[in-house]
């Protein structure tokens, strides 16, 4: 992406014009709209922002089991409230660049097998007390192991342990080298906190908001941490909650009692660019959703089966008519375009091919299945449907249960035979691929358990040339659409409905608004 | 005689919430998928489940776990929420995530009310006062239209109307708590308006057929046969001996108010109990559901209890004894 | 003098729901002059309610004026305005419905209901419209005529309401009043107080009045013009004097033959009992109540030691007013109700008390026919089922035995043999009376428990049944236990009288013992309270009746 | 002569007149007879729905068929207004609103009326048995019943599906049992009103078993009044079973019942789409129509029944 950025500068400094800037981006594969986001992200950063003002922010999904504890966070809700409240030791600013947070410099040894990261002096916690090697030891322990609740400890699994070298000074030392470490901590989990906390519902953190009240559920709200160790934030006060009708969201936006909304359902993007004074922030990502067919039980274990459920998807209509527009193909594999020069062009695009996918399921003598769909990602459930239309004319008889999103991952995801399953860009291509295909690994939902795949990271973890960095990347993406069972379609913009008066959302496909990044950054025009 | 009758009901209603008591503990606990996966959803694995359940302690035998939480109950404690814990050790009283949310449900409803039973029991003895009439017709035609239709519809119609097309009206119930007054009511009107609507509807459908039931017996004819004018034999002749009934009518729809109103909650975002008990079951959150659906149980017995009173003090048999 | 109404030519139609009408009243004739009291007198479906409440310019709903005009003081009722009638009712003429008890709104007090005509129509402020309420009260002979105003309906008895619904239609001072049966739903001692009263108030008020009813008696005692009416048509219409003395009109005179005679000895067909023989049917100091039953007796005692044998083939009537439990003694031999102490004894066997434990045959033995034959019959089965079941539950008759049968048994109760195709509602009141016995009697039993079988029935039907009645015993040789409130009936029918009151019997035997001289004071009572069919006898007796019921209110009977 | 004929001779004259008319026939209103044809209109299409629909319901409709001369050459399906292609217009995904309204039919209907049909099976029988019962079992019975009843029914529908999942035969099951808690308190009453009758009291004395006075004599008697709260109940069911659907606990897709569809085209409503409308028509004319219908019926039974709906 240094070209988006080198592109953005040239704008600000006035050197190329809108239309240039908008044709230029086009040409780097960026879907226009994309293209328009970035524009708003850059004519930011011309404008110098202003503080002040009071800003609502409705997120998709909510519950009595909001978190305040990051390393179990889970939805945008949390995700955002990370960012009013935490730091991590390093973050992810525009573009996808690891920047330096509460540690002010770090850096590997010779080969990567070790991470030492420098703290900033007088950074102070909410409560007044200030933060020390120890609480970043005691949160980033809370990862490992075992018996660790944390959502993301497969990341640090190649941690062997954290040093405190001084009180300012903590060092972590590796099994196996690891360049994409600081990536992987910017990751909202990773955040820090006060060390021995057990009340987090406090959510004393070192973060640019401190919280004022926290109703699981219903609503947090957040004022500007005037003390803050840098630039403080520009919003007097943040009131974040969640509407989960995704039609009374959308409404609550045009009707301006909602400054941003996360996740807009595609069918609705219409509607808010046709309203005034708000419009659709809609950025490139490699979220995606798609089906999961179990290589270790029938059907999955039939490869025809699976070739003809992947010929059978009809991609680019997916792209118009169910996300319209607001997305790109998939590959069956999850490193999108968003990855930058890790997604590997070379591989050629999968179409969509009746015959092809009636004569392998002819082949596989298979001539019905059941697949469970949950609403987990847009979109999903009508591509089913979309895929089972298609079947049915060609012959095949796909039965879709369709199960409520609550209990889901526990009932269903990575048992039954045939699921949906949704997951949201990672920091790294490398980590994505890790999370999801490493041999054995927790969440490696299709039972695809390959040895080479499994080398292929490690060794892609270790390397340091880039030209043979994306020939792995290329090989892996290749061995996981071939053989992994797994189904991608698409994958699908970041989209999220934002006022007008709303400026500085960074742009990070990690998540919703800026990859909920936007507490610190963005401000409003009074 | 009175006396007996009430202390009779109040028993009654007692029995009853025992009884319910058991259905909801039973009932909750048939919920699948224990919190503990729930809680953790797609990041779950095995040792964060095992740590979780640990901590939830989710292992006695069911009727112990039954006698501890009535127990509980009867000493007003309701019980911890996981709510907020995270993986730390500390999670929410329950009782201090239902009160805003009480507050919440008791404000819509009384404002609903409120307005409604006034509206629907005049409207009601407008229609029986001229049954067959132009006006009758209309309002038992209305009504059973608004009867007839899903509320989610009548929900989403008022919505486009109010909120989107004339813009008059917020779209969504959203309170941050400090709005006071105008603001309070503003922030109400849409659900309940679209409450209003559904309740009314109900009340005056009731309301006319008692009155038009009671207008059939000979005193009513006796009173027409005196020269009553028709204002008064309704007002004074029929009206008491329909208090009993309509209370009653009154007294479900007050219930339904309170637990039954789901959908509005979910379509203008109101934070109320309904809508907590529904995440509630969502995240298996069992003693979150177990407190909500006491309440609406609770509620429900002691209206119907107050009404059935109503109807027997009202009654002069049994006010003035022979 | 000017008549106050005029009735002229009226005809009234009922519209069926297929919107086709059919006549009720058709084109009927009469006036009523200022003072006079106008006797409608006819059986159920005559239509004399319905003219009556023409009075008032008022149908029941379902029926229409269709032609004719009814005239107050020469002013048509029937095309005035709706708010004139208002005005015109309850001020110039006031209407007495049959049961007080259903027209009094429970929910309102009496004073307020009484005097509410009075002061809407503005004739007299509240204070002096309860003024005027407790005169009324006090000239009706009503208690605590100052506190009367404040309670409510269900507090008082029957025949106070009765009394009260007088007052409320007096309180206007109307010119018309129009009395509904008033009488009808009342004891006989009861009867002839309020009629009394009604007299001496309507002398007082010299107001005119249309009396409806179906009891020639009562209507010899205070009208001075008849109007005999039958299927809607005038069918006799004369001075109270001549109609009662010489009526000349086959139907008026069918009425006065159903009229009972007064009780005396030597009436009914007797059948001399051999009293060496078992009794059929035997209570042995029966004590019975309702409610929770502690060491023998009722919460609610009803029955106190009740002795009493029928024999075979013997009738046995029990009289008594309401409330006095002769109901209750039925449902105790039927098992109805068990007994809390004492025996009930079938051929000398003891019975067990509740019907549950009782055999198939012993049920068959004795048979219950209940007082309202339209509640009695199941209106969803047809007359051949009813009739069927006892046949097949108690003697396993099938098919063409059954019909056979069910023939037998219609032809018994006089009734044609298609009606075994029908429905109950398809019958008139005494139709179904006959069915109600006849189901008793296809259980071919050895006694009869008639609990007011004809109270409920207009007189020549009622006199039917009797006749019906003492046909059966003639061929079949049943027991009866002929429950009524109305001596002259039970006179006439049974051959030995019990006589019950408060839940004791207070004399008992043979009709001639129990009718002839020296009499119980009690059984005086109810002889002398039963009116006669003559001009005059109120007067003549109405002193005799108060004093022997004030006796019977202080208490002789211990 | 014959005793036939000598009772003709004695009723000839002066014969006794009925004093009770007897029982009138229903006659329907202009609403009543309107209602009939809606009612019967969807019976019908219960039955034939399925064939008579242009087009499958779970068709998605290509694209191909809604390009115009000149215009895109891949136009939008979803949410298109009433064409040739879609006489009522086509829903989110560009389906044929107007096959998916007429295969509903036999979804909505079937499910609905099954579960009223459970829930009249178990609240009669149970209620009859509180009302002749002892009252032991009365008492036992009326408790647990107010207990269910006091339990908000879309919150027990939640619960229970949250439990068991959302197959057919559990959304009927469950509604049925949901409902048959109100069905019990009508029958009851209109059992205890019968039970008090003489006729009832006719058939002890002569020493009927229960199970006689039961099915001979009561339930005749109730039959009525119940067959037009059945037709109440069945409304109830099918805006209940839409609410349902509503939170997305419905029918398993693509399957289409008439709650789900107004449910899943409501973000069409701002776009002037008819497709969440048409679903709710035909929603109201059904349910209006039954209202209607019984109306009718219990203005003709003396609007008793109203008061026991409570």
């Amino acid at each position: 992406m240094k070209e988006v950025r080198d592109l953005q500068q040239k704008y600000v400094d006035g050197s190329i014009n809108r239309r240039d800037f908008i044709k230029a981006v086009g040409a780097l594969g960026i879907a226009v709209s994309a293209a328009g986001s970035l524009l708003k992200a850059t004519d930011v950063m011309a404008k110098t922002p202003k503080k002040g003002g009071s800003v609502r922010m409705a997120s998709n999904l909510h519950g009595p089991d909001d978190q305040m504890d990051p390393i179990v966070m889970t939805s945008n809700v949390d995700y955002t409230r990370a960012h009013t409240n935490y730091n991590g030791l390093v973050q992810m600013r525009d573009n996808m660049v690891v920047s330096p947070e509460l540690a002010e410099e770090f850096s590997p040894n010779s080969n990567a097998t070790e991470w030492t990261f420098k703290l900033r002096k007088g950074v102070k916690f909410h409560d007044g007390s200030s933060l020390t090697a120890d609480d970043v030891l005691w949160s980033m322990n809370r990862h490992l192991g075992e018996k660790s609740p944390s959502v993301i400890k497969g990341f640090f699994s190649q941690v062997k342990e954290w040093k405190k070298m001084d009180s300012h000074t903590v060092k972590a030392v590796l099994n196996s080298p690891d360049s994409d470490l600081p990536a992987k901590l910017t990751e909202k989990q990773a955040k820090i906190v006060k060390e021995g906390t057990t009340d987090f519902k406090k959510g004393n953190g070192t973060g640019p908001y401190r919280m004022t009240s926290f109703e699981p559920g219903v609503k947090s709200m957040h004022v500007r941490n005037e003390d803050y160790w840098r630039e403080t934030g520009n919003f007097d006060a943040i009131e974040l909650t969640a509407i989960t009708d995704p039609q009374a969201r959308v409404n609550a936006l045009i009707a301006g009692d909602m400054h941003m909304i996360s996740d807009v359902d595609a069918k609705m993007i219409k509607l808010i660019e046709s309203s005034n004074g708000v419009s659709v922030n809609s950025t490139k990502s490699g979220r995606y959703g798609g089906i999961c067919i179990l290589n270790n039980t029938a059907p999955g274990n039939n490869p025809d089966f699976v070739k003809g459920m992947q010929l059978i998807q009809d991609r680019e209509r997916i792209v118009r008519s169910i996300l319209k527009g607001k997305g790109e193909v998939g590959n069956d594999h999850p490193i999108s375009t968003a990855y930058g020069a890790d997604h590997c062009y070379e591989l050629p695009q999968r179409q969509y091919d009746p015959e092809k996918a009636k004569y392998h399921l002819k082949k596989s003598g298979i001539s019905s299945a059941e697949l469970f769909v949950a609403e987990v990602a847009t979109g999903i459930g009508d591509s089913c449907l979309l895929m089972q239309n298609n079947l049915r004319k060609i012959g095949f008889d796909l039965k879709i249960k369709k199960v409520p999103t609550d209990g889901y991952w526990g009932a269903v995801w990575m048992k039954e035979p045939l699921n949906v399953v949704s997951w949201n860009m990672r920091p790294t291509a490398n980590s994505m691929l890790d999370i999801q295909f490493a041999p054995g690994a927790a969440w490696n939902d299709t039972f695809w358990n390959n040895e080479r795949m499994g080398k292929l990271l490690k060794m892609n973890l270790a390397e340091t040339n880039p030209a043979i960095r994306h020939e792995m990347f290329c090989e892996m993406q290749a061995l996981v659409s071939m053989f992994s069972g797994m189904v991608i379609a698409y994958h699908t913009n970041v989209n999220d409905g934002v006022s007008d008066k709303i400026h500085g959302i960074p742009v990070n496909p990690l998540g919703s608004i800026g990859g909920c990044t936007w507490p610190e950054f963005a401000w409003m025009e009074a | 005689m009175l006396f007996q009758a009430v202390l009779k009901r109040i028993l009654i209603g007692f029995a009853t919430l025992f009884v319910v008591s058991i259905i909801i503990f039973l009932g909750t606990s048939l919920l699948p998928g224990d919190v503990a996966e729930i809680i953790l959803g797609q990041m779950a694995t095995p040792e964060s489940l095992a740590a979780l359940r640990e901590k939830l302690g989710m292992n006695h035998p069911p009727h112990t776990r039954y006698l501890l939480w009535l127990g509980n109950l009867l000493s007003g404690d309701l019980g911890m929420s996981k709510a907020g814990s995270g993986a730390g050790t500390i999670g929410t009283e329950i009782s201090v995530m239902i009160a805003p949310r009480l507050v919440n449900t008791l404000r819509l409803a009384g404002m609903v009310a409120l307005i409604s039973i006034p509206l629907a029991m005049s409207l009601g003895l407008l229609a029986s006062m001229y049954p067959g009439s132009r006006i009758d017709r209309t309002i038992t035609f209305t009504t059973l239209s608004i009867i007839s239709i899903p509320d989610f519809l009548v929900a989403m119609i008022l919505v486009m109307i109010f909120a989107v097309q004339l813009g008059w009206l917020p779209s969504i119930a959203y309170m941050s708590g400090n709005e006071t007054g105008w603001q309070l009511i503003r922030a109400l009107l849409m659900p309940t308006l679209t409450l209003v609507t559904i309740v009314s509807a109900q009340i005056i459908r009731m309301t006319r057929a008692t009155i038009l039931n009671i207008m059939s017996s000979p005193y009513i004819e006796m009173a027409i046969l005196k020269g009553v004018p028709r204002k008064r034999i309704i007002l004074r002749h029929s009206l008491l001996n329909t208090i009993g009934p309509i209370v009653n009518v009154i007294a479900l729809n007050l219930a339904w108010l309170i637990g039954g109103v789901v959908i509005v909650e979910t379509v203008f975002a109101y934070p109320g109990l309904a809508k907590l008990m529904i995440d509630g079951v969502q995240t298996r959150d069992l003693p979150l559901v177990q407190a909500c659906a006491m309440i609406f149980c609770g509620t429900y017995v002691v209206l119907i209890m107050i009404a059935d009173m109503a109807s027997i003090i009202s009654n002069p048999r049994l006010r003035h004894p022979k | 003098m000017a008549p106050l109404l005029e009735v002229d030519n009226l005809k009234i139609d009922a519209r069926k729901d297929d919107g086709s009408l059919t006549p009720i009243v058709k084109g009927v004739s009469f006036n009523v002059k200022p003072g006079e009291v106008l006797a409608l007198i006819g059986e159920s479906g005559s239509g004399k309610t319905t003219i009556a409440l023409s009075a008032l310019g008022y149908t029941k709903p379902g029926l229409e004026f269709t032609s004719g005009e009814v005239r107050l003081h020469g002013q048509d009722v029937i095309s005035m305005p709706s708010e004139e009638k208002r005005l015109m009712r309850g001020q110039k003429v006031a209407y007495l419905a049959q049961s007080a008890a259903a027209t009094f709104n429970p929910a309102m007090t009496i004073g307020e209901q009484v005097t509410e005509s009075a002061i809407i129509h503005g004739q007299l402020l509240k204070e002096d419209a309860e003024n005027r309420a407790k005169e009324l009260y006090r000239a009706l002979e009503l208690p605590e005529p100052e506190r009367l105003g404040k309670r409510y309906p269900h507090q008082v008895s029957g025949g106070q309401l009765q009394r009260l619904m007088a007052a409320m239609a007096l309180c206007g001072n109307p010119d018309l009043l129009v009395l509904d049966e008033p009488t009808t739903a009342l004891d006989v001692t009861t009867q002839i107080e309020v009629l009394k009263a009604f007299k001496s108030v309507i002398k007082q008020e010299g107001s005119a009045a249309i009396y409806v009813t179906h009891d020639l008696s009562v209507v010899a005692q205070i009208a001075d013009e008849i109007v005999v009416l039958y299927a809607g048509e005038v069918q006799e219409h004369g001075s109270a004097e001549q109609v009662v003395s010489t009526p000349n009109h086959d139907y008026t005179r069918r009425l006065m033959n159903a009229v009972r005679p007064p009780p005396a000895a030597g009436h009914g067909d007797k059948i001399e009992k051999s009293n060496n023989e078992v009794p059929v049917l035997e209570l042995k100091n029966i004590f019975a109540g309702y409610g929770k039953i502690r060491d023998g007796t009722a919460n609610i005692s009803v029955l106190e030691n009740i002795n009493i044998k029928i024999s075979k083939g013997q009738t046995v009537g029990v009289i008594g007013e309401s409330g006095c439990g002769k109901s209750t003694m039925a449902r105790v031999m039927s098992g109805l109700l068990p007994a809390s102490k004492g025996n009930v004894l079938l051929r000398g066997e003891n019975l067990k008390p509740d019907l549950k434990n009782r055999s198939r045959s012993e049920l068959q033995k004795i048979q219950f026919v209940f007082q309202m034959a339209d509640t009695a019959l199941n209106p969803r089965q047809r007359i051949d089922q009813i009739l069927g079941r006892p046949l097949e539950f108690y003697l396993e008759l099938r098919g063409g035995e059954k019909r056979k049968r069910i023939a037998e048994l219609l032809e018994m109760v006089e009734l044609p043999q298609d009606f075994a195709g029908r429905y109950p509602d398809e019958l008139s009141g005494g139709q179904k009376q006959r069915i109600n016995l006849a189901r008793a009697l296809a259980a071919s039993p050895e006694i009869l428990l008639c609990d007011e079988v004809i109270s409920a029935l207009d007189t020549i039907v009622g006199a039917n049944i009797i006749e019906l009645l003492k046909q059966l015993r003639k061929n079949t040789g049943v027991s009866f236990v002929f429950i009524s409130h109305d001596l002259s009936t039970v006179a006439s029918f049974a051959d030995h009288i019990v006589v019950l009151y408060a839940g004791k019997v207070v004399d008992q035997g043979t009709v001639d013992e129990v009718l002839s001289p020296p009499y119980h004071p009690y059984t005086r009572l109810l002889i002398s309270s039963v009116p006669e069919l003559r001009v005059g006898w109120l007067e003549e007796s109405v002193d005799e009746i108060e004093e022997l019921s004030l006796k019977r209110d202080q208490g002789f009977i211990n | 002569m014959s005793i036939d004929e000598k009772i003709k001779e004695k009723i000839t004259s002066f014969e006794e007149l009925p004093d009770a008319p007897p029982r009138r026939k229903i006659r329907f209103s202009i609403g009543g007879k309107i209602g009939i044809f809606f009612v019967f209109f969807w019976i019908v299409m219960v039955f034939i729905g399925p064939y008579v629909s242009p087009y499958n319901e779970a068709d998605i409709l290509d694209e191909s068929l809604f390009i115009v001369p000149g215009g895109e050459e891949y136009p939008d399906t979803d949410y298109q207004p009433p064409s040739k292609v879609a006489f009522l217009g086509t829903d989110y995904l560009g389906r044929d609103t107007l096959s998916r309204i007429l295969y509903g039919a036999r979804t909505t209907i079937g499910i609905s009326f099954l579960a009223t049909l459970l829930a009249y099976l178990l609240g009669v029988t149970l209620g009859i048995a509180a009302a002749v019962g002892s009252e032991w079992l009365d008492m036992f019975l009326s408790r647990f019943n107010d207990a269910f009843l006091s339990i908000p029914t879309i919150m027990m529908g939640l619960v229970v599906i949250a439990a068991v999942g959302s197959t057919i035969p559990i959304l009927i099951g469950m509604t049925g049992l949901i409902y048959a808690t109100s069905v019990f308190r009508v029958a009851r009453s209109l059992g205890q009103d019968v039970m008090v009758s003489d006729f009832v009291e006719a058939a002890k004395v002569r020493g009927e078993g229960l199970w006689w006075i039961i099915t001979r004599e009561i339930l005749p008697n109730v039959v009525m009044p119940l067959a037009t709260d059945f037709g109440l109940r069945f409304v109830w069911i099918i805006l209940f079973i839409s609410s349902l659907s509503f939170l997305g606990l419905g029918v398993q897709p693509p399957m289409s019942d008439w709650g789900s569809m107004v449910k899943e085209n409501l973000g069409g409503l701002p776009y002037g789409s008819i497709s969440p409308l048409m679903p709710s028509l035909a929603i109201a004319t059904l349910t209006i129509a039954i209202n209607l219908i019984v109306d009718d019926i219990s203005a003709h039974s003396g609007g008793k029944l109203s008061n026991r709906m409570i």
